[in-house]
Parts: C-alpha cells; structure tokens; sequence
C-alpha cells in the first residue's frame, strides 16, 4: 500500500475545490427539486469531461490520460461528498471498464474515445431482479442471422435514462455462471425502451426493456458463452470505483457530524464534550481509517493488476458499506430534531448511503462471497 | 379480576363489536398522520360516535371522564377483540397527543373544572390535542427553553417559539411548557399551561421531513393568550408535570418493537424468502442476512416477553415504570433494525421513492425507515434514555450531562 | 408471562442468603486451590439436599415438591451468582429431566428418590466431539441378550466423576436424528471408566469411556430407536436451566461492576460519572432486562407444557449467552489491572462465562436453530 | 532508497542469516515472558552475541549505539528474510522495554553519558529493562501517582510503590516516574529517573494473573537509590517524557491485529473447518459462526491494510503518529476477536485449563486469550485512546475526563 503520489494529490485538490465551488450539495437539491431530466445538469457534466475526468483509466490512444483507478477513486471520493449528480461514475468507470475488460480492439477504438469526450454515456445492465446477482442472467441472446437478437428486462440501471449504450449481460446458453455472454447495445436500438425508476436518492437509474433487439456480430463483447469471468472483472473495478464514492459520502457525513459536535450547545456545553458523543466520534474515525485503507487498497490492486482485486474489492465494498451505513446513521442521530427535516442534508447522505450500499452487491453479498473465496 | 369474569367480559365485546364496528373499515388503518380516505369518512364518524357512547375511546378512563371505567385486563381483552376483527380504535389517532399524554395528565395534576371541560372531549375524540415542549436552540435540553408567559390580568400573555409541536396545525389545543419565571433557575421557572390554538397570536408551519411527510410544526407564540385557569399544576413547577407526561409518552413508545406494531402480515422471515430465496438446505440464500433476520426476531421476542414480565410484575401498572426508559430504547433499537431490514430484504426494490415500479408496501417500508429514524431522538433521545438509566436507576453519579 | 409467586419470591430470599452466608465465590476459590476432589464440597451438597433443592421438579409421589422450573430456576440463579460448585444442576434438573421426560414409571420409581435424597447423582452423556451436536451420537448400542452392550465414549459430562449414573444416547441404528436410544447406566458397570477433564473453570467435567458395557433392558429410557425427540426435551430443559444459572452468574458481574464504578476514583472522579461508563452500564442493563424475560419464559414454558418450549429456550440460551459473554468482558476491563489478577474473583467469572456458554449449545448454535424452528 | 538497492541489502542479509542463524533454533519463539528451555539456551546466547556484532538487535539505532544504523525499509527486509528461515530477533524480547520504548526515549532525552552507558547494552539484549509506571491508586490516571523522589546528596531517594512493572523480578534496570514537587500541579512534579534495580531498597512481587502467568510485579521502593546522573530529561519535566514513551509503547502494540503476530501457521477458517466441519456447498456448518469469521478476517485484513498505508503515508516515520491510538484501538479489537473465535470454535476442546485431553494449542489459545484482555487496558486502556483521538485528533473539547 503507497500514499498517494504527488500527481494524485493535487487532483484531490482540484477536485475538492471545483466539487465544492461548483457542484456542492446545494446543487443537488436543486437538481432534485426541479425534478431534472436525466438526474443530473448538463453543464455538470459537460464540466467533467472538460477536466479530463472521463479519460483518467483510459489508455492513450484512445484519448484518455490513463491514470489508473487509484486516481479516479480520488475524484469520486469528492464526488461522493458533495452527491455531486452525474454519469463520470457510471459511464467514465464502470462502462469504460467493460470496454477497457472485455472489449476487442475495434470496439475500444469505436467507443471509448466518445466515453471521454462525453458523446457516449456507456453503463451497466446486469441486474434483472431485486437482488445482485451477476451470474443469474435470464435476459435471452439467441442467434439471429451474424449476430443475436436479445429479449428480456434489466432493472437498477445507473443513468439508465441518459445512456447512449447498455453493456447487457445475456443468456446464451447454460445456466448460473456458465453460458453468460456480454453485449455492447446502443440504447438507440430498434426494440429497446426504457422508463425512470424513482429512487429516494434521486439519483437516474432506470428499467430497460430488450424486445427482440438486434445486436451484430460487432456487439459481442468478449467470448460467447464465457462473459461471466469477465463480467466479474468489470463488476469489481465498478465495486471498487463505487467504494470510494462510499467512502466520500461517509466521509462527508462525518465532516458534517464532527462540525455539529463542536457547535452546537445543550446543557450549556458543546454537545461535543459529552463523552458519550465524543467516543462515538473517535469510533466511528477509527472505522473511518480503515474503510479508507480497504478502498484504497482494492483500485490500487486494479492498477497492479494484482491477483487478489476480487478479495480487495469485497473486502473494500463491505467495509466502506458498513461504515457508510453506521455513519448515515449517526449522522441523523446526533443531529436529533434538525437532521430529520427535508431543509437539512442529512436525509440526502443517509437515502444515497442505501443507494450506494444495494448497488453492485451488499455488504451481506460481500462478506459472503469474500468467505467463498477464501474457500470456507 | 378472575379469568372466569375476563371471559364473560370477552364474549359481551366480541358481541357488541361485531353489532357495532362499520364492516366497512375492517382492517383498514388511519395512516400516520391520522387521515381518513372520503369513501370512509361518514363511517369512521359513526363508529367514532359508538366508541364515545360506550367509553371505549379511553376504556380505562373513569366514566364521568368519558372512559368506561375498565381495567387494564379488560382493556386488552377489547384491543384483543378489535384485533380479530381488523377493527381499529381510532379516537386516541384522532385526539392526537390527548388521550396517550396530555389526558393521563390533566387527571392527575388538573383541577376539577379542568378535568370536566378537557378529558370528556378528549375521550370522544372530538379535540385533538398538541404538545409545545421543544425549542429550537433546546432539543433534548427541555429545560432551556425559552418561550415565556406573561401574567396579564386574568391570562397568560405567551410569546416565543416551539418547534416539533406533533399535528399542531391540526389540532384545536396545546399543552405547552412555559418560562413564567426568568429568575429562578432552570427548572423552577416553568409552567405548564393549556392554551387554545385557534387564536391570531398562535402561527404553525409544518416542517417537512425527510420521509416527505410533515406531521410536526413550527409553532409561533405571538402575544398568544389563554386564560389563567388553564394553568395545569402549581405555578413554576411545570417541570414535574413534564416529567409525568414524558414518563407516559415512553410507555406509550414502548410497543413500538412488538411484531404487532409494525402493521405487516407477512413475517419478515416469509417475505425475505419471498425476495431472497432460499438454499438447498430450505435456508435463506443470503446466509449473512439469515443470521441478521435470526438475531432480530429473537430481539423482538425478547423485548416482547419483556413488556410482558414488567407488566406483570407491576400488576398492571407500568405506565410510570422506572423501566420506561429500558423500554423505550429497546423497542426503538427493535423498530428501527426491523425498519433497516425490510429494506434490505427488498434490495432495489427497497429504495423506491414513487412510482409504480414499486408496491405501495415498498414504498410504505421506505417512509416507515425514514420517518423512524426520529423513535431514538424525539421523547427523550436514546442519549438521554442512557443518562436516565445511568443515574435514576442504577444510582451512577451524576455525569456532567443532566437529564 | 407472569410475575414470580410469593412463594417463588420466598425460595429467591432463602437461596440469596444461604448462598451469599454458606456458599460465596471464596468457598469456589477455596475448593479450587484445593483442587478437591469431585471439584465440589460433600458438605454443599448435603446442605442443599436438606434445603430440598434437589427435589423442586420431582413429584410428590416420588419425594420431591413439584415447583416447577421456574422456582428451581431462582435457586439456580443464586447460585449461578456465587459460583456455587455442586452436582445440583447436573443431576436435580438435568438428570431428573430425563427421568420425568424418558423414564417409565419403574425406573422413576427407582431413581427420582435417589436424586432427591442426593444418594444418586444422574448426569447427562450426550457429546461425543468438541461441538454439541446432540444428533451425531456415534456410541454403539448392540443388542445383547435381554439388553445392549455399549461401546464408545462420551466427552464433557458434567459433575461426571461424582455421577452415580450416567443418561446416555446411543446409536441403536440409522443415522442423524433416527436410530438413538437413550440409556440409564450406572457409573458402577463393568466397563465404565471415567477420566477428569481439568476445565479453566474448574468444574467437575469427565471424560467416560464405555467398553462393552452391559445394560439390561430396564436400563432403556424411553423407545429404541425413536429417543431423539426425547433427548431434545431433555437438553432443552437442561439449557432452560442453564440459562437461569448464566443468567446469575452475568449479574453478579453486572452488580460487581456497578459498585466498582460507584467506588473507584480516577481522575479526581469517581469512574461512573464518566458518560461513556455510565451509558454502558445503562445498556449492559437494559440487556440484562431483556436476557432475564427470555429466562424465565423458556422455563414458565417447561411447568405450562407450551408448545414453543424449543423456540423459547433457544432464545434463552443465546440471549442469555450473550448478555453474559458481554458482561463477563465488561467485568474485566471496566476494573482495569486488578480485573486480571488472579486475587480478584473477576477472572473465574469470564472463564465460566464461556464453560456455560459452550455446554448445551453455545449462542450461534441456538441461532441457527432458532432460525431452524421458524423455518427460514 | 531505490528498490533495486533494497533487492542487494535483501540478498546480502539472507546470506548473512543463513551462515549465521543457528538452525537448532529454527521456528522457536520465545514464549510470553521470554524464556528459553534449556537445550537451546548456548544457542541463543550465541545467536545474540551475532546479532549484536551485526547491530541487528536493534536494527534501525545508530551505529554507535549498539544498531546499525539501517532504515525502516532494510529493517522490515530483514524481519521478512528472517521470518522465511523460522528466526527471531530476539533482543527485543531479553531486553524487557528497553528496545521498544526505553531505548527510544533515552536517544531522545538522555544526555550523551546517558546514551553512551545504557543503549548499546539495550542493543546487545545484556541489560533488561522495567518500567516503573502505573500506581494502585492510579491505574488510567497516570498522572495521580504518589511515588516520591527526594534528592539527598548525590542521588535520588525513592520511596513509593508502582504496580504493573512488566518483568520487574528479571529486570536490571527500571525507568520510573516519581514525583519531585508535591506541591506542583499533578503533571508539573512529576521527574523520569532510571533506576537500577539489584539494590535493598527495592523489593518486586510477581502478580499472578487470570491466565496462571506472572509476567508482572508489584514494586516496592522503600529508601531506594539511583544517581542524580540518571534523572532523563529535566526535573519535574517527566510528564512529556513519559507521554513520548506512551506513543512509543501504543505503537510497539498495533501489530498485534495482524495475522503474522498470532503465531499460528493454520489459518482461521482452516481451523474452524477443521473443528466444525462443512456443508453441503462446502461452507463452514455453522453458519453463524461462518459469518463472524468472515467478519473478523476483514477486520484483520482492514487493520493489516491501514498499518501499511498509514506507514507509507508517513514515509516510514508513524512511531510518534496522531494514528496510535487508532491503531492500537483496532489491533486490540482484531486479537481480542480472534481469541474469542479460537475459543469459540473449538467449543469444549477450547475451554480447557491443563491436562492430556487438550493440546498444547487449546491450552496456549485459553492463555492468550486470558493474557490478551489485557491489551485494551494496559499502554492506555481502549477508553484513554478514544479520549485522545476525541481530543487530539478530533479537536473535540475537552470532556471531564482528561487524558
């Protein structure tokens, strides 16, 4: 485990300061109380990829800076304290990463250059029911002329309602792990529609409806039959981007805490110097401390290409989720009356924490599959 | 009262009930904020009239007050009764904070005239009541609040600001706490005065929480009035009639962990096998959850067996209790881990805001979560609890937080 | 769930102070410097028989007072509070358990006086391997003449080198819950020896061996083959009881702890005016509130017969269980340094804390199967 | 320094290892308290002498005294080469405190004659070290200590009593706190002096403790002697010595929640397979007991991951880090758990105190179980350091408890 380097602390910086000068929670409120089409501002995004943050885990030649996870982790972790609304996340990591995993060279050329100039918003389809389950694909692919015709529901997809693309995992054959393959499905396709699912974040998922979409021979993403090892792949760069999110909401909801607990008076004191509260506080920055070490840990295993990034990811997702879903709570806790009115923040950071935890897999689903792979 | 009578007494309810409740409203429920659809109005009107008539709206009450006079057994015995048929006593949703607090009060501190005018209507659900007790700048420190009542002639002359005033903007009464002496220390300045909300010196705002809901108000005092005889207890020594209606808003709070309490038919057991499915071995899927579920449900029952061993070695009367406090944590800490997993089980189905992606349970699940996450702040927050606890119980020293 | 009687108030009373005055926790560290034999005093037993403590679930006709559990459950507790070291749980709950729950009228007759009069002391012989595993029985039964010879061996057999008679369950045929007979043994058969298992608690633990042992067809407890149900109404009388000792044992650290925290001074202050201390006095209390309910319904359920006896005591073992797995910890570090001397009684409770939770089934065995009973 | 030269100092020290370590002493420790059985004895008398010539007792002190000067990246080097052929350094464990915490502090705050007659015999694992810290009365409360320290002529007169002393029976030396001002404020009076301990005026009784060991003394001082040339740091000035110390000490305890430290070669959840056995999907049987295992391996890994990252943050320099007292914290968690779980998972095997019927590692897992809840009192028990990060590193005012 290194520090992070010079490079990556000064687009901490940067972040830090274009995320609260531009795009500070107030934003999101708005964003929300207008009820903004697609979730998020244009000129939010727009902004982002000004910056070059659609490129940062993109190579070179595809008009990217290739900067590695460990950095994009750096920026979400900002986006996430400020609920910073916007697809860098779901298309500039995780549908990047599915390119970047299982796509062939012509498919890399075609798409990702558009990820990082903004044109293409690629995300996810995987899930079809209400729990994470990346080997339960029923959405049917059968072979239709060179290519496959696709019919089935995706549910939960992020950004689902602005997406130019879907990375659709599919049955082609089998049952459970085997027989899964991966489709890259313009979301322009004759057969595909789509319909807002209102989440209390407020956030832009959506259902997404395949009925009988033709995708060419182009559209396949990685082997037939043998998407799901790659799927894992992606999912766990898009779990692990996602724990640094986690960990810039929690930490956020514990920069808002630490602040009440210095100023606001009860009983004639700081309610801060109840020891009560205060030993709350130096327990949850101890949790904090470690959730960020497990996410940390987890994009730098992505970057090194490590053999352990499944175990990492799991460990950084279950650890962050846990302190993110203890945090939420204390925050609405120690703030009492305030914390609990729709005025105040609070209630955002505690309905995007259960956001942030379900997606991708629970804290449960992690600690359960990290015993599997350590085999007990 | 002998098992033998209770029965007797089960069969004559059982038999009024079913001569008595509007088929109409069985298993249908009031809604947090106590609102009634319109196809059912006229009908939770004819049965509110029949409870009032036959003093069940506050069935422990004494008759002259409205009640029916019943004992504690005898009550349950009717809420027993109610519960097989899907009915639904109503009056304490409809008189707000009256029959559950302010009422048990105005019985023990009132004074005679105060007792005829106030708990008859309260009983019959014709007044709802609210309560002024937080300030803004004094959430869980009641006793630095700063909302003053002048005497002035042959009334209170009230001026300042409560906030978390329950259905304020709804109710026709206020049970407020008052400073009615600047120079006396902290609690031996306070009075307790009943002051009637439909006047120009009275303004409520609702404040909308989290959950979307606003069932609570800003409530400003402006040269509000109300007449010196609706002072309730002593003048200055509000703060123990306070303490007595706070002791009955936690045993009222203490049910709140009880399975029947959370208004679902379905086990949650049975419903997280309905989203999660289950293993070869007949076991919920998720293995971690399953054990979480496991833990729950024995906290439930344990907090369950526990109302009922206080109760019992109370003989009926825990409404006071010292164990109000254990009660009101432990029920809090049951609603809210139950509230946690019903998202949980439901995963993306558990996160909805609107729509008809999501089952109005789910959606009612996700308000539920919301909203009570205020069970462990308002009515004395579980800190405060632990404070009570610490000191009145187990005899701790004083800590340098009061209660 | 009702109150305890007066006359159950009274038993409470008289154990409290025979207990505090004949038998407090320095007669049990007495007995272990000592290192005396059976890990009991003769004359502690005796007493107790004369105080009628062994026959309070035995019926009149056979000597005893039919209390009931609950009452025998007060008297536990007190002693569960000193540490008291006597056969009375092992053989006046346990062993009479199996008689009332397995035995015939004969073999009532036989026994039930010998365990109120404390000439017999019956014990239970249920596990075989480190876990309680009550359906893994392995210990051969084969039918030899009128009877069965028993081969095996049974592990951690309370009070087992002072038993008179051991209860034992065998393997008569099938496998898991079919095929398992009980028997009544006694200590005395040809081919029974037994070995002390030295515990950290230094109770009467043993090892017994059967070698062939010879038991006639009036040593059969209960149907051949069909004992298992029978066994789990024993154990499940058998952890009730325990539960109501744990219970005892857990508040006693609690009471120890509280007066610790009204007396000892850091800081200029008395350490139970420090609000971290006294909120975690205040919870370990409301979980002592709440672990005593779970107690005393499992064992008002054995004297109703009610039909959820099994969900109850399981709820009992493992509330209980971890209400006395917490204090015993809490016992420790609220007292600091002299918490870990071997002079302050503090360490015998945390080592019988874990002895009382392991035997029986320790809590995750009694959440599992408490998830079992509710069928999920 | 470059990876590549770290790769030659790597090289060069398993070179120097394998010519040098004796292979009799291949996968022994040490024990608890230290001790070495007796057929090995000539052994690890020689294996210190080639440490000490090597400077590798203490790797990281300067040259002249007694280290060799190495960094915090070549000394990790050579515990990993070390850890590969079953060695261990073991000065650190004959000298008592001295390398881990007296040593440090002497280099920081001792005079040049100090340094020069105490370290190398530190480094050289000749001279074991005591502390002399806690009092009965005064066990958190460092501050409260009574033990006094009068000057007469040219030395120090102690008299008092100190308990805890870790080793006292088998110490040479002991670095004691004492109070030179009774009249000063509580941290003002307080000095540091070394004493040497083969003298009449000091008597130690070892503690025996719940685990059967006696790793500690009571230590009484009565008109007991040191030389005003061993007062470290300035009179009544030994309160910031000894807070230096503390974090000397916090930090030699966060390693304690990683796996290495356990000093068991299966793992967890092989041992718990091996004791509770499997499912049919090949998951442990109990599944409760599955899950706290998963927890705590995440724990373990999380603590594991921060020490690293906490360490690169601070470019090899965390002895004296704001993180201490978080880590201590999370290590003390992480081998408190895990003791629980050794217990727990060999059910009635894991409960045992002596005899045949239980193996050498059940017996040595209910000891360090025992010894281990100690880890949250002792160096600052676990409610001192979440005052201190509440305080330190928070910034959150001060509670009436100080630290």
């Amino acid at each position: 485990m290194a520090a992070l380097t010079e490079e990556q602390s000064m687009i901490r910086d940067q972040a830090k300061s274009w995320v609260t000068e531009q795009s500070p929670v107030q934003k999101f409120r708005e964003m929300r109380d207008k009820d903004v089409d697609g979730s998020y501002f244009p000129e939010t995004w727009s902004a982002m990829v000004d910056m070059g943050w659609t490129g940062i885990i993109v190579p070179e030649q595809y008009g990217g800076s290739d900067l590695g996870y460990l950095t994009f982790g750096v920026i979400l972790e900002e986006c996430g304290r400020q609920l910073t609304a916007s697809p860098l996340f779901a298309s500039a990591l995780a549908g990047a990463s599915a390119l970047l995993v299982a796509g062939n060279e012509d498919q890399k050329q075609a798409v990702l250059p558009k990820i990082v100039d903004g044109s293409a918003i690629v995300t996810l389809a995987v899930d079809e029911g209400p729990r994470h389950d990346p080997a339960g694909a029923r959405l049917k692919a059968e072979k239709s002329g060179d290519g496959y015709m696709l019919t089935g529901d995706k549910t939960f997809v992020l950004e689902g309602m602005t997406a130019t693309h879907f990375v659709v995992s599919a049955r082609t054959g089998g049952e459970g792990e085997q027989g899964i393959t991966l489709f890259l499905v313009p979301a322009t396709a004759t057969g595909v529609s789509r319909e807002q699912v209102r989440t209390m974040d407020s956030r832009g998922y959506a259902n997404v409806h395949f009925d009988g979409v033709e995708v060419g021979a182009d559209g396949v993403l990685g082997p037939v039959d043998g998407g799901y090892p790659l799927l894992e792949q992606i999912l766990d760069r898009a779990r692990a981007g996602m724990g640094a999110e986690m960990l810039g909401t929690a930490a956020q909801a514990f920069d808002m805490t630490l602040e009440y607990l210095k100023t606001r008076v009860q009983f004639g004191k700081v309610i801060g110097s109840f020891q009560a509260l205060g030993h709350r506080a130096a327990m949850l920055f101890t949790q904090m401390e470690l959730a960020r070490s497990c996410a940390e840990a987890a994009l730098q295993a992505i970057d090194e290409n490590a053999d352990n990034v499944a175990e990492l990811t799991s460990l950084s997702k279950a650890k962050v989720g846990d302190f993110l879903h203890d945090m939420s709570n204390q925050l609405i806790q120690i703030h009492g009356g305030i914390g609990m009115t729709d005025e105040y923040d609070a209630g955002f950071y505690l309905k995007r924490a259960r956001l942030l935890e379900t997606t991708f897999g629970n804290q449960a689903f992690h600690r359960n599959r990290y015993a599997e792979l350590l085999n007990f | 009262m002998a098992n033998e009578a209770l029965e007797t007494f089960r069969a004559e309810a059982a038999e009024w009930l079913k001569n008595n409740f509007p088929s109409t409203l069985a298993g249908k429920g009031m809604g947090i904020e106590g609102e009634m659809t319109e196809d059912t109005r006229a009908d939770w009107e004819t049965w509110r009239q029949r409870l009032t008539e036959k003093g069940w709206g506050a069935p422990t009450w004494p008759k002259e007050f409205g009640g029916a006079g019943l004992s504690h057994p005898e009550a349950k015995v009717i809420a027993q009764e109610m519960g097989k048929i899907g009915a639904v006593n109503h009056i304490p949703l409809i008189a707000g904070m009256g029959v559950t607090m302010v009422g048990p009060t105005i019985m023990e501190y009132g004074t005679d005239d105060q007792k005829a005018r106030h708990l008859p209507r309260i009983a019959s659900g014709e007044i709802r009541w609210c309560l002024g007790l937080s300030e803004p700048n004094a959430g869980s420190d009641l006793a630095g609040l700063s909302t003053k009542a002048e005497i002035d002639g042959d009334t209170f002359r009230i001026n300042g600001q409560k906030v978390w005033t329950s259905g304020a903007d709804i109710s026709q009464w206020c049970g407020a706490l008052v400073r009615t002496d600047s120079n006396a220390a902290k609690r031996d300045g306070i009075s307790f005065v009943l002051v009637p909300m439909d006047q120009e010196g009275i303004e409520t705002r609702p404040i909308k929480l989290i959950s979307g809901a606003s069932p609570f108000c800003e409530t400003f005092f402006n040269d509000a009035r109300t007449d010196k005889s609706e002072l309730l207890g002593p003048l200055n020594q509000g703060w123990s009639v306070v303490k007595r209606l706070l002791q009955h808003e936690r045993q009222s709070q203490t049910q709140a962990g009880t399975p029947r309490a959370t208004g679902s038919r379905k086990s949650l057991q049975e419903k997280a096998k309905d989203y999660v499915g289950t293993d070869a071995m007949g076991r919920l899927a998720d293995a971690d959850l399953r054990n979480r579920v496991a833990r729950h449900l024995m906290d439930a029952q344990a907090h369950s067996l526990t109302i009922g061993r206080i109760t019992a070695e109370a003989r009926g009367n825990v409404e006071v209790s010292a164990a109000a406090s254990i009660l009101k944590n432990s029920a809090t800490f049951v609603a809210q881990t139950r509230a946690e997993l019903n998202l949980e089980i439901a995963g993306s189905q558990g996160v909805g805001w609107e729509g008809d992606h999501f089952s109005a349970e789910e959606l009612g699940n996700v308000k539920d979560w919301l909203f009570g996450k205020a069970m462990s702040i308002y009515g004395g927050s579980f800190e405060v609890q632990n404070n009570i606890i610490s000191k009145n119980i187990l005899g701790l020293p004083e800590t340098t937080q009061k209660d």
